[in-house]
Order: C-alpha cells, then structure tokens, then sequence
C-alpha cells in the first residue's frame, strides 16, 4: 500500500462524495461549491496518471471559468435553498434507483471483460505540455480549427439569445 | 327433309324476336296470328320428319356450330332426329299450333297480348331445342329456357303480388332441379367427358365393365332430380299448382302437355344410363307412385277448377314416373302422347269455361252449364272418360299399360297405382258433374253472360277430344294386336328395361278390373254430387283441401329457417361479427394513440427519467439477452 | 474540404453580413447567392474527384469520398431550396436574420464533417456543430415562450445525450486504444469485449437521441411544435439527414464487422420508433406537431438502411434523405401560407386554392409512400436493405402494417383540403415565384419517384 | 493499479450525473449534473491515455472542454433567457409544449 | 409500342378533361372511344406481331424494367376495360355534377391505372399501376360520393392500402432472390417463386393472397365492398365493381397461381372452401338486403367466390372459365348497375320497398332489367352461362378430394342466386308503384346506346361464345 494508493483512494472518496454532494445538496450555491471540489478531486487524478497540463486546465478552464459562469448566473437570479424547487421524494428515489441500475449493468457488463491493462506507476511524459502542443499542432489541428466554427456559434448563440431585444 | 329439321325452331324463334321487337307497334291480331301461322309452319316442317323417320331414316344428327371449344372440352351446337324427339315435335308443334290458335281469342282482349304471343312462341322455341338437342348441354339450354318461359307467363299478370311469388316460386324450385341435372352433366362429363347422345350412349354400351354400377347410379339420380322439378314429382311439385296464375291455354300447353313432360323425355332420353341401375329405377317408381296417390288424393277435395286439373296433371306424371321406374319408358311416352291431348283438351275446355263465367274459376258456383255450352260440354266429357280410362279412348290404353307394366314389376305398386287411377275416375267426374250438370249456382249476371265460345276456340277443343278418343290406337296391347306400333317407332331411340311379359289371361283379368272398377267409381262420383252441398270440409277432407298442409310444411320446415338464418348473418356476423371486427383494429389504433399521447407529458424531469430507463433496458436486452 | 473551407468562410462573411445590412431583404438575397456558391463550391469539388477516389487528409482524421461530396452537394442544394422556400417566413422570426443564415452555414460544416469523418474526435466535433447551433435556433424566437421551452429542453436532453456519446466513444477508446474508426480491430479479438459492446450500446443511444428513435424521441414533438415553424423545417429535414449521415458511417465502417451484436438491438429501436411516431401521430390536431410525429416515423424507415448492413443501405438513405427532406420541406413550406396549423384550418383549400392543394398532395403522398413519388421509391429501398439483410422479415412486415396506419394520419389532411367545406385563411397570396418554386418541388418529388437513379449517378 | 478502479469510478461519477439529472427540477442544477459526467468522462479517457501512453486521448479530453464550454455559454444564455420570462429555473413548469 | 398507347391516352384525354371545363364529359367520352378502339385493335391483333411485348430499361438498379405485353386475357381485360369506361361515361350525362372535368379526368386516370396493370408484366410497374388505378377512384368516391361517404371510403382505402403494401413486401422479397438482371421481371419472378423452398413460399403465398383476397374481395375480406358500392358513385360503382375486382382475379391468375405453385397446391382447398363458403354467405345476406345497391353488392361478391374458388381448383378448364366469367361478369355487373342507375335517377331512392310496377312505368328499363338479371344468374343462352358451366365444370374436375362437396354447395349458389335476384326483379319491376313518382322519365339518346351495346354483348356472347374462348386461350 505504497502513497499512490493511499492518494488515489483518498481522492476517489473525495470526488464521489464531492459528487454526492452536488446532486444531493439542497442549496444550488453548494452544489456549485461541491462540483468544484469535485473538480479539484479529478484534477488530482490528473496528477496522479501523469496528466499535468490536463490537471492544470481543469482547474483553470472548468473550476475556474466555467463554474464561476455558473455560480454567477446563481448569484444572478439569486437562487437560494428556500427557492430551490424539490421533487417528491418518490421521484428522488426513483431517480437514484434508475440511475443505480443503470450503474449497475453496465458495471456487470464490463466486469465481464478481462481487462489486462494496468496503469504503471512509474512517469512517462506524455502528459507534459511540450509533448501534447505537437500532437495537437501535428495530427490534430483541423478539429483545432473547427473548434474555432463551434466557438463562433456558440458566440453568436450567445448574443442572440442573450441579448434583450428592443422592441 | 330431316336435313332441314333445323328450321323448326326456328319460326317460333322468328315469331319471338318479330313480335318480342315489336312488342309496342305490333297489331293484336296480327300478333296472334304471325304466332299461329309460325306454329302451323314448324307444325307442317315437324310431320315432314315424323313421317320420314317414321319411313325408316335413320338417326341424324344436324350440326349447326361449336357452342364451347376450350381445350378437351368439345361441345357442339348440333340436333338429334330420332324416333323419339321427332314423336315430341310432333306433340309440341301440334298441340302448340292447336293452342296458339285458341289463344288468338282466348287473350283477344288482353292488352298484353303482342307480349303473350312473344312468350308463347319464345317457349315453344326453348321445347323444341329442349327435345331436338343433341347432347345434354342443348337440352339443359331448353330445359333452362322453358323454365324462363313458364316464369314469365305464370307472372303474366305480373301487377298481382301472388302471381309474381308463384312464378318466383316455379322458377325457384325449377332451379333446384336443374342444380341436379347439372350435377349430374358434370358427372358424365368427369366420367365419359363427353356430352353427347351418341358418344355417350356407345361408351355406355361397351364399358360396362369399368365403369360401377355407383357412377351410373349417381347420374340417373341426379338427373331424376331434375325431372322432379320440372316435372313436378315429390318433393318439387308445389309449383304446379300455383302456376295456374297464369293464362289458362299456358296452362294448357306449359304446364299439361308440353314442359312438364320434359323430365319424362329426359329419362327416356337417358334409358341406356337408367338401364344399368336398378336402384334409381326403384327409386323413380316409388318418388311416382307417391306423386300419384298424393296428388290425386289431393284434386279429390278441390274446387278451383284449374287446381283440380293440375293436381290430376302432377298425378299423370307420376303415373309417367312410375311406367318409368319399371322400365317402361315407351309406355311412359305413350302416357305422354295422350295425355298431352287430353289434359291439354280438359284444360282449353276449363279455360272455356271460365271464358264463359267471366273469370270465376270455383266450381261450387258452377253447374249446368252443359245446356248452354254444348261443344265444350261434349268434349269436356271425352276428355273425362279419356283420362279415366274408359276404352277405347286415349287414356285407357296408356294407363293399362302403365298398370300392366307395375304389375308385372311388382304387384303392390300395381295396386297402389290402381287406387290412384279410380281417385282420378272420380275427382275428373266429380268435376265434370259439378260443372256441367245440375243447375246453375252462380250469380245473375254470370247467368246471362253465359255463352258457348267462338270457333277459335272451339275447333281446338274438337281437334284435340278428336286425338283424345282415337290416339290411343297406335298402342294397342300385344293382346289385341300382334305388334305395338309405338313400341316398334321407338324402339330405335329408346331401349326398354327388362319387361317381364304377362300371361294374356292376367292381362284381361287386371283391364277387366281396372275398368269396372272406375265406371263404379264413375257412379260413385255422379251418386255424391246428385245434390252438391258445400259444407266446410272436416277431418281428412279439410287435411285434403288444404292439400295436405304440405305449403305449410315447406315455409315452416326450410323457408322460415333459411330467412331467420340469413338474416342473422347479415346483422349479427356480418354487421357485428367481420365488420366490427375490421373496425374494431381501427379503434384499437386510436385508443392506443390516445394513451400514448399521454406519455408525452412536458416534463423534462419525465423524459429524461424514460430515456434512462429506455436505456437501461438497451444495455440489458444488449449485453444480456444478445448472444453472439 | 475545399467545401468545408468555404462553408466556415461564407458564414462568417453572412454574419459580417448581417452586422452590415440593417435591410432584411438584402440579408435574404445575399444568403441565397453564398448558399448558391457554396453549392457551385460542392460541384466544383466533385467534379475534381476521379471515380472511386478517396482523399485522405490529416493522418486519417477526414476521408473524402465521392460518395460524401455528392451528399455534401445535395444538403447544400436542399438548405438552397429551404432558403428560397421559406427565406421571406425565416426572415420574419427575430431581429438576427444574419446570424440564423451564418448558423445555417455552421450546420453545414457540422454535416460535411458527418459526412465525412474518419475519427471519433470528428465526429464529435461534427455533431456538437450541429446541435449547439440547432439549439439556438430552436430558442430564436424570443417573444414566445414555447420557443423558449423548446430550446431549453432541447438543451437539456441534448447535453445529456452528449454525455452518452461521450462515454461511448471513450469506452470504444479504451477497448481499441484507438479514435480512428476505420483501425478498429475487432475480429482479432478472439470474443467481443464487452466494453466494446457498451460503447457500442451507448453510441447508438446517443445517435438514436439525435434523430429521435424511441426511447430517446422525447424532444422531438416539443422542440418541433415549439420553435419558429421555418426553423422546425430545417431542423427535421437537413439536421436530421446529417445525423443520419454520420450514423451510418460510423456503424457501417467501424462495427459492420460485429453487426450481429448489434442489428437486434437496433431492429428493436426501429420497431419501437415506428410504433411511437406512427401511433402518436394518429391523434394529433395540429398539422406541425403531426409532422413532429411523423418525422419520428419516417426516421423509423431510414434506421431500416443502418440496421441492414449493406452496399445499398446507403444508396437507401441517400434516397430516403432527400425524398423525405423535400416532401417535409414542401409541406412546411404549404404550412407557412396557412394562419392555422390545424387540420381544420385545411378545411376545403381545394376550393379556395386549388394549386396550394395540388401540391400538398404531393408532398402527402410522398410521405405516405404512395408510388409515383419519391417517397415510394425510398421506402421501396429501405424495405429491399430490410429483406436483404434476411433475418428482418419481421420487421419489414411491422413497418408495412405502420406505413398504413401513417396513410391515416396523412389523408386526414386529404380529406380535410378536398372533402370538406370550410374557408382556409391564407397569410399572404402566393407570389408567382413562390408558386414556380412549390409546383418545382412538387415536379422534383414526381421526377424522382419515376427515376430515382438521378439520385445515384455512377461511380459514388 | 488496476485499469477497472478508474473504469468503475468514471463510471459512478457518470451515474451520480444522471441522477443529478433525474432528481433534481432546477435547470442550473441538471446542467450542473450533465459537466459532472462530462468529467466523469474525462477522468476515464486521461486513465486510458495512461495505459496506452497515447497522448491522443488527452488531446480529446481538451476537446471535450472546448465543447463543454460552448454548450455552457449557449446554454447558460438560454437558462437566462428562461429565467427572464418566468422568474424560475424549475423545469417542471415548462409544460407548455406536450401530448 | 402499341401497348403504350393503351395507357397513354387515357392519361392525356384525362389531362385534356380537366382543364375543359363544360365539354368534360364530351372530351372524356371522345378519348375512351378512342381507347376502345384501341383495345379493339389490340384484341383482334393479339399473339400477332402487332402487339409486340415491349421492355425499356427503367432503373436498372434495382432491377425494374418498364415492360408491357399482351396476352390473351390481358387483351380481353383491356377490352373489357376500353367497353366499360365509354359506357360509364354514357349514363348519367344529364345529372349535373360540380366540378365535372376532375370528375372525368379521374375515371380516365384510373382507366389508365387499369390498363396499366392488365399490360404490365414487371412486378415494380404492376404495383405502380396497382396503386394508381386505386387512387383516382378514392378520390372519386370520397369526393362525389354519398353521405357516409368519407370514412366508408377511407376505410376501403386503408384497407386495400395493407393489401398492397402486403404485396409490395413479397414481391421485393421475390426479386431479391433472383440473380439481380431484371430482378422485376415477370418471368424472372416465377422462376425464383418456383425456385423457394416451402416455407418462404408459405409466406408469400400469404402475402400476395391476402393483397389479392381484400381486392376481389373474398369472404371474410369483403366488409370494405357493399358500404364503398353503396356510397359511391354509380358511375365509380361500376369501374369499382366491374373492373377493380378483376385486378385482383388477374393478379392470382398471373401473379400467384405460377409464382408459388407448392403452396398454392397447399392451400387451396382452404381457399376454395373459404370463397365457397363466401357464396352461400354472400348469397344469404344478399336476400335480406332492403338496399338495392347493397343487394347487387353482395351478389357480387358471391360471384367473385365462385370465380375465386375456380382460379384455384387449378384445372385448365376453370382457368378458361374463369377468363371468359371475367369478362361476362364484368358486362353483366355493368349492366346490372346501369339499370340501377336509371331506377335510383327516376325512382329518387335505393330502398326496394319504395320501388315497384316499373314494367308498368318504364317497360323498356324493365324488360332490360330483366334480361341483365337473368344474364345474372347464368341462365343458358346468355353470357353468364357459358363462364359459369366451364366453371363449375372445372371446379368439379378439381385434383381436390372434396370436389363434389364444393361443386354442390357452390350449386346451393345458383338456387339463392335466383331467389335473390328474382325477388329483387319482383319489387323492382312488378307490383304496385310505390315510389310515389308517377311520370318516370323514359330512356334517353345516351342510356339507350349504353343498354343496348351490352344487351348485345349477353346475348352474342351468350350464343357464340367462342371468339372469346379464343381470345383469351392466346399464350
């Protein structure tokens, strides 16, 4: 039971919990609060399987971009546990229930598969960001480029919706 | 000559078609007398071939076209000149012509009359093809045709609801008839796959041997059961009586002399199939011998002079039937030459009668009309003792030699028969003593109005008790003469079934009783209607009035059931049961549609909760129940 | 890719377009000639391919076929025909004319890469162009609240789906180690693994959501009934076509080779689907949300050409695309001329507009199937895939006894034009250009139900 | 460390999503539930390119962001606009648009 | 080359029709004449070199050429075709209808879609002009028709719709297991329907049979007929009743008996009993009918069951039959509807307890009444009779073991056929009036021509049936 271990458990426990935690918390600024966490939890992964730069731009981009976006938004409407809408308890189980089924086939489906693959415990460098600019810039610039067409429709998106018409 | 045999049918034809087409523009009496003068024609054309045929020549058969030619089946539009068919030309054109004729006056006021004479002659085309075909086809092509013919002129008055049930009711039971006859060409068709007289009757001839006694059977059967409808034997003859709606001279000629005899024709047709089964011959003796007893048991308590006379017509037939049924089927034509004269005499002489009564057809309100009415009275009464069986006339020898014949098969049908002859003795003078003597019961004015017909109508009346009375010679008994010279002319068409021969002193002995017998009955006959009292009838003389309830019978037995059962399916099954069932799919549809409209129900919260489960059950149906 | 290049190009000339040109009118006819080039742009690039050539850019990431520039060619045609169809109804929604018509060029990138695509990241890509942009347009209406509704369920449901298709192609990922669909290896795996099966599952889950097959065709009724009618049009026809596109390729490239793990499921979805959309459809009282329905149905019918694994399941789908897109585009185009979307509001317009009625029952029987149509002739191929593939009798025959029930639900709006009296409101008279553009669609849709093989020259 | 701990753990963040989506009625919320199964998916794809020391699957994971963050700005400006017309997130009163 | 001018010029004298908008029916009545002198034409020169078959490629894709021939019944159908349409188009011509240039133009469509399928003989063209032929007549009945009109005809719609999406799928399957040339082509089908093992025939047997059972329509398949008979218009009547149910008698005849024979051999003593059964059915219900369109509607049915049940006794006989009762059914049916058309016009009623003394009112119409009904129940010397023996006697001759039992209950047939039909001549005909209209108009000019051309049919053919025989016994 080297330290990887004991890191990875930890930070398993803590994204589940995390995770738990946005669904189940009454109060949608903790659920913001929880995700984030859960990010930071996943980001630590990251870590772990050598994944720096992934690591670093969850961080930035999602916690740090996106949830603020959120959280703004949250703020914006000023959403709080009291406004929070509840569903019947019936309907909570019956989410939990569907979703844990679905859990579970799928997990006695793959558990079926002989996965050989194991993860090494000693460093490689694919994660390293030198490494992943000339994968992205080499092999993977067209859909570099077309994210560029997704942005600026998303843009335009953006403005048309959220833009107040005047009339 | 017999080469152009061809062209008698075809002057009735052309009298159908002039005056069919013209039915609006023609004249009456030129209608009326174009018919008489196409009948006289073909009447002339048909003695020509009787005496040539009679003159030893020998069978023809005239081929005019290919009706049906599909693959083997191979069925010509031919006639046959025989013995046989040139004795019925004989009978059909003389008597038609002899009908025709008194028709011109008897229908003078009739406004229908072009139409009448169209008909008339339009029948007298489908008898003639009837009897002249050369194969069954050409035969059931008349057979269907007269049965069209007797139709429309027992609907003759056709404003009268009962007249047009009882044509429907001819034209049905016919039709039930002719289902047999059918059968029974699709029978010689499966087996000899020919229709024709001639290859037929060979092949019957050689190859007894393969063919059972079952097949032959089978077919005499069924045609038998076309005889019985159309002529009117057991269980088929209810038709008979209701069709004396129509005319009395289409009674006289359709339903007396010519079409009813039809079936007799056939069979005899048919003698070298019916020869080789016993048991349909037994069969025909007993359906005859019932038609026989019960038909005249019957026209002993009517009074409706026509009905009487049908009733006496089913029961000569199944006399026929039964001269048929012990293999005499000479005998059996024999029956149906004379009695084509002198039916067809006591019918143009009720029609007379009626004539002169205006209409009234109830003999109760009849009576001495002899005194004013002399030439009907006269001829009437030869056709009484004609059909009673008084020698010499016609009757006398015919019946003997049917009663000969039954006895000689078999004396209890011997016996039975002979009942029936004396009821015939007596309910033919019950009628005649009724009508023509005593003294008049009708109304005033009937009386006044009383008058002896026009020579138009007459002269056939005189023609016809003329045939009656001296027609029966050309059968006279071997006891009186060497040779039969009936059986002799027909002997080449028709082949008799095994004829016990009788001991001539038996012969005498049977005549001698049969005769005493009916002028007792005679007697008996004249002694109960001395003084004629109408009280309702009781008992077995109301079952007999009321004909034996066998109307009755029939409506309560098959018609009624057939209706209540139709009429079940039409509402329950077919409007209920197959339609519903059809509607039924298209409701179940848009029920369905409307519940799973339902299921679309706005909520996000639901849609996602289904997809998820949709997708649970893909994975499961998937990963679990696929197996590759 | 010269045609990808310039579908991105052209629409961000139409937005600067739409920023510049405060006139509507202009916006209109200016997209029209882009629409117009891009399609000359299509054409150009066919025309420089040789028979049977396939080019291969970016380490296997596109593979252009002739096969995938003449469906490029043809979608641009149809967004062609939308445009000139129903341009004066799209200008008529919001303020933001310029950007609809650059969302639409977007759309059209996402297709050409559907079409296209020889890795999953592409494909992905592909598909998120296409939805976000659909999205928008769903919700382009803000004035009404429906179209408000309907882009956020869309949103939704879509993102959720996204999800799926994400973990489906991740799983495949992780059983291959590889994105590149035609290196998939899977016979030299002595048993399927089971992931590669949930991957599988999963994607087509995610492709059954966009061109809703039961279970996942919740969306379709609301999104269509609620967005702006012209909008709904595009969204049922070219989108739906594209996703449909990318469907096929994918399953047919990468998994044919385990296509018996999969058919009965897929079979089972296509049942599935035909039962909703048809059955649904029979009860409905608007002629649009009918439609929404009836688009379910009809993509039940294109499933038949991925279920049946075959050379000629794509011919099928090409056929059955644009049969299907020009008879829906058509009657949408009739819809917009009606004030009321109802049946009723059908009521006797053989009376009143003879010409309007004529060619509505084209575009009926199209989609009904009836012969002499294109629509036929689609659903003829589809069925011939079906028959093909052998062990499908079953579900040919189920699809048969749907195809009637669909003729139900589509003669009611025959019936309701020629067999009843009522008195249709009309927004605005048909200009001779509109009716020169109707009575063409309606030709088009005769011409290819005689001679289908127009839409399949030789050598794609 | 064996593949199937990253698999089994992907996969519970990816179901804890779906529920999120199924039992919770604010959209912000769902929204909420559906980036946690993104990253669900993300975690998975990283502990693949790990095993098969593939950087390719990482590249994917940036665009998984990418997109994600897209589909958030659209999706966020559509939550808005809702919000604008009905003064709440709830999706149940969205029910407009049915049958 | 001819052939395509069969179906070409109905299609552009219907196109000519429309858009002339008073002189319709004039226009249409012009080019069925023209038509028919066509298929006179065609029927004289038919197995000659003047009607050579025909066969263009179509889409070779799928294996569909667009292939037209003639053989002997296909001629006689298309004759039959090219009499009736000008005969419908004789009656009712002073009735004023709205609309009328669409009105004609889709009869002449559907003439069109009939001549189509006579001639067609490539299974994808077949089902084209299948569906053609359907679609104009919906329109007419839908549109012209009674007041039930809409849904009875919708329901008859749909139902024929299953039907021939039915055959749809078992033709596809056909071709598909031929080698690909040609797939549609006719003879390229039978040799892969022959070719099948039991089972799949067993399952296009199925397929086909019930597309063709719902057309004839065939007990218990036939609830569409008497309410779409009753609701349409007589004129649509006829070409429904005369001319559709024999796509469906052609289509087993060309498209069934040869394609699947194993199976057909299988099943047809069921299909036998089922079509007898429907006789006797049909034949009872027709008795209790009020309506007199309801009553001819049954009666024909029945005689569909006869004709039915003799296409699969499989002999050669029933077969010719069959062809030759084709075409006298078709006539006489005609006739029959023809008459009912003038009594319904001048009486202003279906319901037979109103009607009456017609033999007194109009004795012309009666007297053709007459002799139509008794063409009707197969009485010898009229055309129905020929059909009907060589039917029966090929029904009788049949390989099954219950021949006899089927010959004689299909005889029950002809004693209910009379009842029924004779009873309806009773209360047409005879009687009292009790229609309450005193002056009933004579026949005019258009109605004359129309009676007499098919008096003349029943009683030629009736008397030399043979050139038909001939005709149609042409490979």
């Amino acid at each position: 039971m080297d330290i990887l271990q004991i890191l990875f458990w930890l930070l398993t426990i803590m994204a589940i919990g995390c995770a738990l935690g946005v669904v189940l918390s009454r109060n949608p600024v903790n659920s913001v609060i929880f995700l984030i966490l859960t990010f930071f939890a996943i980001s630590g992964h990251y870590l772990l399987l050598n994944a720096q730069f992934l690591a670093i731009v969850n961080i930035i981009v999602y916690a740090g971009a996106i949830m603020v976006l959120f959280l703004f938004v949250i703020m914006l409407m000023n959403l709080n546990a009291d406004t929070e809408p509840q569903k019947s308890w019936l309907v909570q189980l019956a989410g939990v229930v569907s979703g844990g089924t679905l859990f579970l086939v799928i997990i006695a489906a793959i558990s079926r598969a002989n996965l050989l693959g194991v993860i090494n415990t000693e460093s490689s460098n694919i994660g390293l960001i030198k490494v992943l600019g000339q994968v992205l810039f080499k092999h993977y610039v067209l859909p570099f480029e077309l994210s560029s067409v997704l942005f600026l429709s998303a843009m335009i998106g953006a403005i048309v919706i959220g833009k107040k018409d005047m009339e | 000559m017999i080469q152009l045999a061809y062209l008698i049918p075809l002057f009735p034809l052309l009298g159908f078609l002039v005056n069919g087409l013209g039915w609006k523009s023609m004249p009456k009496q030129a209608a009326g007398f174009l018919a008489s003068l196409m009948m006289l024609v073909s009447f002339g054309l048909s003695l020509g071939v009787f005496f040539e045929v009679k003159g030893g020549a020998a069978d023809t058969i005239i081929p005019l076209f290919n009706f049906i030619q599909a693959g083997k089946l191979l069925i010509p539009f031919a006639f046959k000149i025989d013995a046989l068919s040139s004795l019925f030309l004989l009978i059909i054109t003389g008597v038609g012509f002899l009908i025709h004729v008194y028709s011109t006056s008897y229908m003078h006021d009739d406004e229908g009359v072009v139409k009448y004479f169209a008909y008339l002659n339009l029948f007298v085309f489908s008898m003639l093809l009837l009897v002249m075909g050369a194969n069954y086809l050409i035969m059931f092509i008349g057979w269907e045709g007269v049965g069209l013919c007797s139709y429309l002129l027992i609907g003759f008055w056709f404003k009268n609801r009962d007249y047009t049930n009882a044509a429907k009711k001819a034209f049905v039971m016919n039709r039930i008839g002719d289902l047999g006859f059918l059968v029974g060409m699709m029978l010689v068709l499966y087996h000899f796959s020919t229709l024709s007289y001639n290859e037929l009757f060979a092949q019957v001839s050689n190859n007894q041997a393969v063919m059972s006694g079952g097949t032959y059977t089978w077919i005499a059967i069924c045609f038998f059961i076309g005889a019985m409808g159309k002529s009117a034997q057991l269980p088929l003859y209810t038709w008979l009586p209701d069709a004396m709606a129509g005319p009395t001279p289409v009674s006289a000629l359709i339903h007396a002399a010519t079409m009813v005899t039809a079936g007799i024709y056939m069979i005899a047709r048919s003698s070298a199939i019916y020869n080789h089964s016993e048991a349909a011959l037994h069969f025909i003796a007993i359906i005859g011998l019932l038609t026989a007893l019960l038909a005249a048991s019957i026209a002993i308590r009517q009074y409706d002079i026509k009905k009487v006379l049908a009733y006496s017509t089913v029961s000569q037939l199944g006399f026929m039937f039964l001269a048929i049924g012990c293999g005499a089927y000479t005998t059996a034509v024999f029956h149906v030459m004379t009695h084509a004269f002198f039916k067809a005499l006591l019918f143009l002489g009720s029609g007379s009668v009626i004539h002169a009564m205006g209409g009234e057809q109830d003999i109760r309100s009849m009576g001495g009309l002899g005194k004013k009415m002399r030439i009907t009275q006269a001829t009437f009464f030869i056709g009484c003792v004609a059909i009673a069986g008084i020698p010499p006339f016609a009757g006398f020898f015919s019946k003997d030699e049917i009663l000969a014949a039954a006895y000689a098969h078999n004396p209890v049908l011997y016996y039975a028969a002979l009942a029936a002859a004396l009821m015939t003795a007596f309910y033919m003078f019950r009628l005649y003593f009724l009508t023509f003597t005593g003294k008049f019961r009708g109304t005033h004015e009937q009386e006044h109005h009383l008058h002896e017909s026009p020579i138009a109508m007459t002269f056939p009346l005189m023609v016809l008790a003329l045939l009656a009375a001296i027609s029966g010679f050309v059968g006279l008994p071997e006891v009186f003469s060497e040779h039969h010279a009936l059986n002799e002319f027909l002997s080449t068409a028709v082949t008799n079934g095994v004829h016990h021969h009788l001991e001539h002193s038996t012969e005498y002995m049977l005549m001698g009783l049969s005769v005493t017998l009916v002028v007792a009955m005679i007697l008996f006959a004249y002694a109960k209607t001395k003084k004629p009292d109408f009280q309702p009838n009781t008992g077995l003389a109301k079952v007999l009035e009321n004909k034996w309830y066998v109307d009755e019978l029939y409506n309560a037995v098959i018609v009624n059931p057939l209706l209540q059962f139709s009429s079940f399916l039409d509402r329950i099954i077919e409007r209920k049961g197959i339609d519903g069932g059809v509607n039924g799919v298209g409701k179940l549809v848009r029920w369905g549609a409307d519940r799973m409209r339902l299921l679309q129900n706005g909520q996000v919260g639901a849609y996602l909760f289904t997809m998820v489960i949709g997708i649970v059950l893909i994975f499961v149906i998937g990963l679990f129940c696929v197996t590759i | 890719m010269k045609a990808i290049i310039a579908a991105t190009i052209l629409g961000i000339l139409m937005m600067y377009a739409g920023f510049v040109m405060k006139e509507k009118k202009t916006i209109l006819t200016i997209a029209t000639l882009l629409l117009a080039v891009l399609l000359g742009v299509n054409i150009y690039e066919l025309l420089m391919m040789k028979e049977g050539e396939t080019i291969v850019l970016f380490q296997y990431q596109l593979t252009i076929s002739r096969f995938s520039v003449w469906f490029n060619m043809l979608m641009t045609a149809a967004t062609l025909l939308y445009v000139l169809l129903m341009g004066n109804d799209i200008i008529k929604v919001g303020k933001h004319t310029g950007e609809y018509f650059a969302l639409f060029f977007f759309i059209l990138v996402g297709t050409y890469l559907l079409s296209s695509f020889n890795n999953m990241l592409i494909m992905f890509l592909g598909i998120e162009i296409i939805s976000i942009p659909q999205y928008i347009l769903a919700g382009s209406d803000k004035r009404n609240l429906k179209s408000s509704e309907a882009s956020l369920k869309y949103l939704l449901m879509g993102a959720f789906s996204t999800g799926i298709l994400l973990m489906g192609i991740t799983l495949i990922y992780g059983a291959t180690g590889e994105f590149n669909i035609s290196k998939f290896s899977f016979l030299q795996m002595e048993y399927i693994n089971p992931m590669v099966l949930t991957g599988v599952l999963f994607l087509i889950i995610s492709y059954s959501f966009k061109i809703s097959a039961a279970p996942m065709h919740f969306w379709t009724p609301d999104v269509y009934d609620g967005s702006p009618t012209p909008f709904t049009a595009f969204m049922a026809t070219i989108g739906k076509t594209a996703a449909f596109i990318g469907f096929i390729r994918l399953f047919h490239t990468s998994f044919a080779s385990i296509s018996g793990s999969w058919t009965i499921v897929l079979a089972i979805i296509t049942a599935a689907t035909l039962f909703v959309g048809n059955i649904t459809a029979v009860f409905q009282q608007s002629v649009k949300r009918m439609l929404a329905y009836s688009s379910i149905a009809q993509a039940g019918f294109m499933l038949f050409s991925v279920v049946s694994v075959s050379a000629l399941s794509w011919q099928g789908l090409v056929i059955y695309g644009v049969a299907y897109t020009i008879a829906t585009l058509g009657m949408f185009a009739v819809l917009l001329k009606l004030k009321d979307f109802t049946f009723d509001g059908f009521n006797g317009l053989a009376k009143k507009n003879p010409f309007l009625a004529g060619v509505t029952t084209v575009f009926i029987f199209s989609l009904a199937g009836i012969p002499l149509t294109a629509g036929f002739m689609a659903k003829f191929y589809m069925l011939q895939a079906a028959v093909r593939q052998g062990n499908l009798m079953w579900l040919v025959i189920f699809a048969l006894l749907m195809a009637a029930i669909s003729a139900y639900y589509y003669f009611r709006v025959i019936i309701a034009m020629y067999f009843k009296t009522g008195d249709p409101e009309i927004t605005e008279e048909l200009s001779g250009a509109q009716k020169f553009l109707l009575a063409l669609t309606a030709l088009l849709v005769i011409v290819l139900g005689i001679a289908p093989q127009l839409l399949l020259p030789s050598g794609i | 460390m064996p593949i199937q701990y990253y698999l089994f753990l992907s996969l519970a963040l990816f179901c804890i999503g779906v529920m999120g989506a199924l039992m919770r009625r604010n959209a912000i919320i769902i929204f909420m539930s559906i980036e946690l199964m993104l990253n669900a998916v993300n975690l998975l794809l990283a502990a693949f390119s790990k095993m098969y020391n593939d950087s390719a699957a990482q590249i994917f994971v940036f665009f998984i962001m990418v997109v994600a963050a897209a589909e958030v700005a659209v999706g966020l400006a559509i939550i808005v606009m809702v919000y604008r017309k009905v003064h709440s997130v709830d999706v149940n009163i969205l029910n407009r648009l049915k049958h | 080359m001819i052939l395509v001018l069969l179906i070409l010029i109905p299609l552009v004298a219907a196109k000519l029709t429309f858009f002339s908008k008073e002189a319709a029916k004039n226009v249409a009545l012009a080019g069925s004449l023209l038509t028919l002198a066509l298929s006179v034409y065609v029927a004289m020169n038919c197995g000659t070199e003047n009607v050579a078959p025909l066969a263009l490629n179509w889409m070779p894709a799928i294996g569909a050429q667009f292939s037209l021939a003639a053989d002997g019944m296909a001629a006689m159908l298309c004759l039959l075709t090219g009499i009736i349409t000008p005969v419908v188009l004789l009656i009712n011509r002073n009735k004023t209808i709205e609309n009328p240039g669409a009105y004609y133009a889709l009869i002449l469509y559907s003439q069109a879609g009939l001549m189509g399928v006579f001639l067609a003989s490539d299974a994808l063209l077949f089902y084209f002009f299948w569906e053609l032929a359907l679609i104009p007549v919906y329109f007419l009945c839908s549109r012209w028709g009674g007041e039930r009109r809409i849904p009875v005809t919708f329901k008859f719609f749909v139902y024929t719709f299953v039907g021939s999406l039915m055959m749809l799928s078992a033709l596809i399957y056909l071709s598909l297991q031929t080698n690909g040339v040609n797939a549609m082509s006719l003879q390229n089908i039978v040799a892969a329907g022959r070719a099948l093992p039991m089972m799949q025939q067993h399952i296009i047997f199925v397929l086909l049979f019930l597309a063709f059972a719902i057309k004839m329509p065939i007990f218990p398949f036939h609830t569409w007929q008497p309410d779409a008979y009753e609701q349409s218009p007589t004129q649509v009547t006829i070409i429904l009743s005369a001319l559709m149910v024999k796509m469906g008698l052609y289509a087993v005849l060309r498209w069934l008996l040869p394609v699947v024979p194993e199976a057909v051999t299988y099943w047809s003593d069921t299909v036998m009993t089922l079509s007898i059964a429907g006789i006797v059915y049909a034949s009872l219900i027709a008795m209790m009918q009020t309506n007199i369109k309801r009553l001819v509607a049954y009666s024909s049915i029945a005689h569909m069951g006869l004709m039915c049940a003799a296409a699969f006794s499989g002999t050669e006989l029933s077969q010719q039959g069959l062809m030759v009762q084709m075409f006298n059914h078709g006539i006489n049916i005609t006739g029959m509807w023809v008459i009912v058309n003038m009594v319904e016009n001048r009486y202003g009623t279906q319901d037979l307890k109103k009607m009456g003394g017609l033999a007194n009112t109009a004795p012309a119409i009666a007297i053709a009444l007459v002799i139509i009904s008794f063409a009707n129940i197969a009485l010898p010397l009229t055309n129905g009779f020929i059909g009907e023996f060589m039917l029966f006697t090929g029904i009788f001759q049949s390989a099954s073991h219950y021949h006899m039992v089927f010959m004689a209950v299909a005889g029950l047939g002809i004693i209910l056929g009379a009842v029924y039909t004779l009873s309806m001549v009773q209360k047409v005909a005879y009687g009292e009036n009790n229609s309450g209209v005193l002056a009933v108009a004579k026949m005019n000019g258009a109605e004359w021509t129309a009676v007499i051309v098919l008096l003349l049919f029943i009683i030629v053919l009736g008397v030399f049936p043979q050139p038909l025989i001939d005709l149609i016994s042409i490979r």
